[in-house]
């Protein structure tokens, strides 16, 4: 059974169909990447598939359950957990908070407890800065940890994300460019963390314009152009198809994929 | 129905007041995401200068551009002085700065001028203008006037300037701004003239009706900055509107509901509009994508 | 290698080392009236520290919840015959009903629109107790009866004048009050809040619920301002429709930005700086005015994150 | 045309870039490469003025431009394309296009506008909407478009192709090779450090601060360090 | 030395009767030191401004009685701040004499505290009486919002039914509202309204003034003791306050008294030493400084030494004290010592002061 289903999912701003009638669905441990030209609905998919967003029309299904509509939090809790195209960091806070807070849904306790200082408050803050210092060490900012995360580089703030991402633990994992910002040995760096990732259960949906790492490491791609979705399939179809080329990937991509590949 | 079109008349009076004042935020805070808590105080001093020019012997024309003048100077000094320095600040500092500034400009004015109350003849005269079995005064369609003509003014430099976009450039990135060759400083220099000037004239329209003191800065500006919000802050016509709004809501409160309730009137009726409109009656929807 | 203290074990014990230590320096009991207005209005800030400087939410009206905080002492004993002891603790729930009412729709609202919405929650609390004369007094204010802790104190053989016992009390108080706020900073809920600040729909995606987190501090603010409210009242035994006003509301504001907004020993610092310097400034007679909005607008020229973070930083540099 | 020597520079009191030393000759295209936090979008806002600089020099065509104000810089022909895009997300596209062209009033805007839109499409298909609504791609064209409508001599771009789509890419890379042509001279910070070097005359590596190695794009492209650290092959 | 404290609203909303008592002390002061001081002494004036707020005003009242250990104090520009004195001087058992009108600070005695104005009760049975003698019946009334009017509008409506007047329209503005004419509409369109009382300081009675003849209402206009100066014919402008009413005090009138009226050398004097040494007009509020400054002099003298205890004793035993405000005679149940005569009604006529009474 898919854990992530989406079915004609649409909306529009103004007059502009962002996105119209898309559908796919994600299994366990998957990874399925959307792409795209620039501005046909990629971020905007992932925007209403975490909840950001109110979708126009359609339903996306999380494990079976109908969770159209539903916040953000509400999505969080159910497992499902993104990154950020825009960088959203909690500016003032240290790297080690940013990805603390991402434990939030396992630390929580009564606010009293927390007023009055308790041990359990604590212990609690404990255990997520504990998770939080592997996975800063496993997206290689164990260094940082104590900076404030606003005096990072932006490569390092996007990884900063993913850390902040897994730290939810999550079934359905969205990435939204992930990689932007970071060199070829990066990028390769964050590849093999999602591989990892993926490798454990959960489900990746990824947004990336790099496409030696969308073909490397996809098991399934979703093209889209202009909100509408028109292609999908394994990567190596889906690189040859004529209208993907065309409207994304331009001749000489393809070329310079081929003769990594 | 004379008693509806007296309410109505009351209120554009006031509502016009409180326009020229929300008017005057506009421009600081579009070029820099400041709500001048000091406003008030430049409608104060347009008045008292006026005041003490015209007692100095000063024709009234001339005494009430002097005072502009003068004004728009203390706003650049303002400016200069104490915003400028604090550069790189955050926006909360900068508006404490702001307070500071008002009551700073209050106390100085006490002891450069007085504590009492004036106020100098009306431009056209104390005689009631009929309207509908309702009355009322010359100098409220002054106000009313120059309420209009700065919202004019300020729409069309907003909207159909270059400097006007490099005001709204800044306050939307500074830093871009500075890259695009926009000499940011300059930018906030002349803001806070104009807003100033803009300050200084309502005082000048507003004293005969409301008179003026050293004090009177912070109702006024309170009332301003609550229909500037109510409006939508930044966009001159919601500080037009907003401000009328404010005024004729109030008037038909204390007309028709109560007259101790009508201040709580308009903020319920403010937090109602807010409810439904986060962003004020006019106010943009800012866009931020993540 | 010592034992090292966590930043705040520290905090907390500096803080209750000047309390206990000041009074050594007093030389008349007007110094303890003073100080006492320090803690409370400290208290007050410290609740806008949650709510300003940890959730990033503006409060142009919390003198609303002092003001009710205010009358509660007030009313309640002459109204309805309660112990003003329980008063205060009326009035903090009093507040947090209120603020968890109106909380919701209000802290939908961002930045100034959030300001001018507390604002006017705070002038509709002011205007009702200005307004409605036959039961609170009207705007001429109303007596406040007392809270009896001082003549039992006495009883028990503790014997205080007036000032230094709501000195020794309302720094207690404040003590706890300023314990709760930097234990919740660290805490799970802390983060939180300081999380939504940073980035809302950040915090939303990790799972906190945005709405209920804001009204939460907004309603930990709330009460935090009333028992300020509640003290002030008991402690003058008399109180005004001034207290709710939205100039108090701006006040404590500054208060806490001038300290540094973020940090609780900031908001006391402030707190400690606006209410002693018009008590220092009357030197200046005329002129005071004058000099108060000088300082303010030099505090934040050279310390823009305020006075604490930058003291902090001066320290620091020199260290090095 | 222009010439940086011992560029330092600090946030706060930490100092990121250790004494940078760096030329572009007129006409050229030189880009920068280096990992994460290296401290590339450092050394070109110092370049552009909105980062102070602690010490060292940078000479733009033989006038020192250390004490010349950020805003003042675009009028001597420098322009960028900064980090993070910073575009005026409340105004429309055409509004930030026109203040990219901020200091000039002649026809030619009208026509470097309508050579924007020609470049990319889309912002003329979204030129009365608020840029803060585009697509993160979208937006990144924009940056570069309102570069361009400075008519700068020596053009600052800042990761250029972040977030754009491989095909933009290409035609990025093209833009800029193009821009040799009108003698417009580029320094180019890029992570996508082949394509980079592949249309630059040279280029620079950077490692936490400091220049670690220059030369010719060619040989770099061929050194086996770099290939290895930088390139992924 | 003799050291005296005061702590009035010489900033803040109501600066307009803090700012000339400030000036009246400071000058009495100086003015009794240059002529000997009192029982040889010297007075010192310690005065502090607690902005019409009564939190500051408590901790002033705790520093003069704490810290500056002065012997009497004066102030309490308005019943808000003279209330949250009240206890600090009861608990010091240091006389205070408070400048504020409400009847509350003297009424029930308390054995350290008197005040120097009329109470408002007195302003509005002043009023009353000359409606009443008029025939009035039915009255609007329009009040201000801040303490001030609220008080006096309170203090009005407990006593009305005793003139048999009723009160048929009730309105109120706020202490800056810049137009009143929606009150003064409906109160104009009340049937049976004969006349319009208006309580109030500030710029609120003027604009209601002006408004009034705006509307044309056409009614007998009452205005309260709040804007007994001539700074209100001014404000108001003359036309407009042709012809209102209001009970003032003598200080206002000091020209029109008769030669043998017994408060006339004193206001007189007053008037003339202010006048000369501020530029400005004198108002109701300096003399409210001024007698309470007399009355307290008068009791050191009496009491032969500054100590707090007999300056009360000999405060209370105050008799025939001829001041600005009245003539005062207190006793151990009146802390306050005036009565009706000492307001005379005034009416404003070709922009100057009529007396009526
Ligand atoms: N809030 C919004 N208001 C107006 N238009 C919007 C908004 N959000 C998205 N759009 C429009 O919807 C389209 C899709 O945008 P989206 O950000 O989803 O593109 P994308 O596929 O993520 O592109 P990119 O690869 O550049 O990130 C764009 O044309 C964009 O301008
Ligand atoms: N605002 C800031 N405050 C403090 N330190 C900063 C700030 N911005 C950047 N830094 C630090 O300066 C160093 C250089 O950063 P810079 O952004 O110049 O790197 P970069 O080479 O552009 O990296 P990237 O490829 O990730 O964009 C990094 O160590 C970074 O953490
Ligand atoms: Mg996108
Ligand atoms: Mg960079």
């Amino acid at each position: 059974m898919s854990l992530l289903q989406v079915e004609g999912l649409g909306i529009d701003f103004g007059g502009l169909r962002a996105v119209n009638d898309v559908s796919f669905s994600l299994k366990a441990g998957e990874i399925v990447s959307v792409i795209g030209p620039n501005g046909a609905g990629k971020t905007t998919l992932f925007n209403m598939i975490s909840g950001v967003y109110l979708p126009g029309r359609g339903r996306i299904l999380l494990a079976g359950e109908d969770v159209t509509g539903l916040g953000p939090h509400l999505l969080a809790e159910r497992g499902l957990s993104r990154t950020f195209q825009n960088l959203q960091i909690f500016q003032t806070m240290t790297v080690l908070e940013n990805v603390t807070v991402g434990h939030h849904l396992h630390e929580r306790g009564s606010i009293l407890a927390d007023l009055l200082g308790l041990p359990g408050s604590r212990l609690r803050s404990q255990a997520s800065e504990a998770g939080a210092r592997e996975l800063l060490k496993r997206v290689g900012l164990a260094q940082a940890a104590e900076r404030t995360a606003g005096s990072l580089s932006y490569g390092a703030l996007k990884r900063l994300e993913i850390a902040r991402a897994l730290a939810l633990q999550p079934r359905v994992l969205l990435l939204d460019e992930p990689a932007a910002g970071c060199n070829a040995v990066e990028t390769e760096e964050i590849d093999h963390l999602i591989a990892e990732v993926a490798a454990e259960g959960v489900s990746i949906l990824l947004v990336e314009h790099d496409m030696k790492m969308v073909m490397r490491i996809s098991n399934h791609i979703v093209v889209l152009d202009h909100g509408e979705k028109i292609a999908e399939g394994e990567p190596a179809a889906v690189a040859r198809n004529p209208r993907v080329i065309e409207a994304y990937l331009g001749a000489q991509a393809v070329e310079a994929a081929d003769v990594d590949g | 129905m004379a008693e509806f079109m007296q309410f109505l008349l009351s209120g554009v009076t006031v509502g016009a007041v409180y326009a020229l004042v929300a008017l005057g935020f506009t421009i600081i805070y579009n070029a820099s995401d400041v709500v001048n808590f000091a406003q008030g105080e430049f409608v104060m001093l347009g008045g008292m200068i006026t005041v003490f020019s015209y007692q100095a012997g000063i024709p009234l024309p001339l005494a009430a551009i002097l005072a502009i003048l003068v004004t728009a100077a203390i706003g650049v000094a303002l400016n200069k002085l104490a915003i400028e320095p604090a550069r790189g600040a955050p926006v909360v500092s900068l508006i404490i700065i702001t307070i500071g500034a008002s009551i700073f400009i209050r106390g100085l004015t006490q002891i450069a001028f007085d504590k009492q109350l004036h106020r100098f003849p009306a431009f056209s005269g104390d005689t009631p203008i009929a309207i509908g079995g309702a009355t009322i005064l010359p100098q409220s369609l002054w106000v009313v006037a120059g309420a209009l003509m700065v919202f004019i003014g300020l729409w069309l430099f907003f909207t159909k300037t270059l400097t006007g976009r490099a005001v709204l450039a800044t306050a939307n990135n500074r830093i871009a701004a500075q890259l695009v060759g926009i000499n940011t400083r300059y930018i906030m220099t002349l803001s806070f003239a104009l807003s100033a000037a803009i300050g200084a004239l309502a005082g000048v329209l507003v004293t005969p009706i409301t008179l003026t003191s050293y004090d009177v800065g912070i109702s006024l500006a309170l009332k301003g900055f609550a229909a500037a919000m109510l409006g939508g802050m930044g966009n001159p016509k919601g500080a037009l509107v907003g401000g009328l709004l404010l005024g004729v809501l109030e008037a038909m409160t204390a007309g028709y509901i109560s007259s101790q309730y009508k201040d709580a009137a308009a903020f319920i009726v403010i937090l109602a509009v807010l409810f439904a409109m986060p962003q004020g009656i006019f106010g943009r929807k800012v866009t931020d994508r993540v | 290698m010592t034992m090292k203290l966590s930043s705040k074990t520290t905090t907390l014990l500096v803080l209750t080392l000047v309390v206990v230590a000041l009074p050594f320096l007093f030389p008349s009991s007007y110094y303890f009236r003073v100080g006492s207005l320090i803690f409370v209005n400290g208290l007050a800030v410290t609740g806008l520290v949650i709510l300003t400087g940890y959730a990033g939410q503006i409060s142009l009206g919390h003198a609303g919840f002092v003001g009710i905080g205010g009358y509660s002492c007030a009313l309640a004993p002459l109204h309805i015959g309660l112990h003003p002891a329980l008063a205060v603790i009326l009035g903090a729930v009093l507040s947090a009903l209120v603020a968890w009412l109106v909380g919701r729709p209000i802290l939908r609202l961002k930045g100034y629109y959030l300001a001018v919405a507390s604002l006017g929650l705070g002038a509709l609390v002011a205007m009702v107790l200005a307004n409605e004369a036959g039961l609170t007094g009207g705007p001429d204010g109303i007596a406040v009866a007392d809270l009896g802790l001082r003549p039992l104190l006495k009883s028990l053989g503790l014997d205080m004048s007036n000032p230094v016992f709501w000195y020794a009390f309302t720094g207690l108080i404040m003590l706890i009050g300023a314990w709760l706020a930097l234990n919740l900073f660290h805490s799970p809920t802390g983060r939180a809040l300081r999380a939504l600040h940073g980035s809302e729909v950040a915090a939303r995606t990790v799972g906190v619920d945005v709405a209920k987190y804001k009204l939460r501090a907004f309603v930990i603010s709330a009460v935090y301002a009333s028992v300020a409210g509640s003290l002030l009242a008991l402690q003058n035994k008399f109180i005004t429709p001034d207290v709710a006003g939205y100039m108090h509301s701006i006040e404590l504001v500054t208060m806490a930005v001038l300290g540094g907004a973020g940090s609780v020993v900031g908001a006391i610092l402030g707190a400690a700086i606006l209410t002693t310097l018009p008590q220092v400034l009357t030197v200046f007679q005329e002129y005071e005015q004058l000099v108060l909005g000088l300082i303010m607008m030099l505090v934040m020229i050279f310390m823009r994150d305020g006075l604490l973070p930058s003291l902090a930083r001066l320290i620091r540099g020199r260290g090095e | 045309m222009l010439t940086v020597e011992g560029l330092r520079s600090r946030y706060g009191r930490i100092e990121v870039l250790h004494g940078i030393d760096l030329e572009v000759g007129s006409g050229e295209i030189v880009t920068v490469v280096g990992a994460n936090g290296a401290g590339k979008t450092t050394l070109l806002r110092c370049l552009s003025g909105i980062q102070p600089v602690s010490s060292g020099s940078i000479v733009f065509r033989g006038e020192s431009l250390n004490s010349v104000p950020a805003y003042r810089r675009p009028a001597r022909g420098l322009a960028q394309s900064p980090e993070g895009r910073q575009i005026f997300t409340n105004l429309s596209v055409e509004e930030n296009l026109r203040l990219g062209a901020f200091l000039f009033s002649d026809d030619k805007v009208e026509r470097d506008m309508e050579e924007a839109f020609v470049m990319f499409p889309v912002l003329r298909e979204k030129r009365n909407l608020a840029a803060g609504g585009l697509s993160g791609g979208q937006q990144q064209m924009l940056a570069i478009a309102r570069a361009l409508m400075a008519r700068p001599s020596c053009l600052l771009l800042d990761e250029p192709s972040m977030g754009l789509a491989p095909i933009l890419v290409a035609q990025i890379f093209e833009v800029v090779k193009g821009l040799r042509a009108l003698n417009v001279t580029v320094l180019l910070v890029e992570q996508n450090a082949f394509g980079a070097l592949s249309i630059a005359d040279r280029g620079y590596v950077m490692e936490t601060g400091r220049i670690t190695m220059s030369g010719p794009a060619k040989d770099l492209i061929a050194d086996e360090r770099i290939r290895e650290a930088y390139l992924g092959i | 030395d003799i050291r005296i404290g005061a702590t009035v609203s010489e900033t803040g909303p109501a600066s307009f009767l803090g700012d000339p008592e400030a000036k009246t002390l400071k000058l009495l002061v100086d003015e009794i030191n240059a002529a000997g001081g009192v029982l040889g002494e010297k007075l010192e004036l310690v005065i502090y401004d607690d902005g019409g707020d009564p939190n500051k005003a408590r901790t002033f009242a705790t520093r003069l009685v704490e810290d500056d250990e002065v012997t009497a104090v004066i102030g309490g520009t308005t019943t808000g701040t003279s209330m949250a004195i009240i206890p600090v001087a009861e608990d010091a058992e240091i006389p205070f004499i408070s400048l504020a009108g409400a009847i509350e600070i003297v009424d029930p005695v308390k054995p350290y505290t008197f005040k120097t104005p009329h109470t408002d009760r007195m302003a509005c049975a002043k009023i009353f009486d000359d409606m009443k003698k008029k025939g009035f019946t039915k009255i609007g009334m329009i009040s201000g919002s801040d303490g001030f009017g609220a008080s006096m509008h309170k203090q009005c409506l407990a006593i009305v039914g005793d003139y048999g007047i009723e009160v048929v329209a009730d309105e109120t503005y706020g202490p800056s509202d810049a137009d009143m004419t929606p009150q003064l509409t409906n109160i104009k369109n009340t049937s049976g309204v004969q006349a319009i009382l208006n309580p109030g300081f500030g710029q609120g009675p003027a604009i209601v003034t002006r408004n009034y003849a705006q509307l044309a209402v056409g009614l007998p206009l009452y205005q309260s003791h709040g804007v007994a100066s001539n700074g209100f014919i001014d404000l108001a402008g003359a036309s407009a306050a042709e012809g209102i009413r209001l009970p003032g005090t003598a200080l206002l009138v000091a020209d029109l008294l008769p030669e043998n009226d017994p408060q006339r050398a004193v206001v007189a004097a007053y008037k003339k030493s202010f006048e000369t040494a501020t530029g400005k007009p004198v108002s109701t509020f300096g003399g409210y400084a001024h007698d309470a400054l007399r009355i307290l002099v008068d009791a050191i003298n009496r009491a032969g030494k500054a100590d707090p205890a007999a300056i009360r004793e000999a405060i209370e035993q105050t008799k025939g004290l001829v001041g600005t405000t009245g003539t005062v005679t207190m006793t151990a149940d009146d802390h306050l010592g005036l009565d009706l005569t000492a307001f005379r009604m005034l009416e404003i006529r070709d922009g100057s002061w009529k007396i009526v009474d």
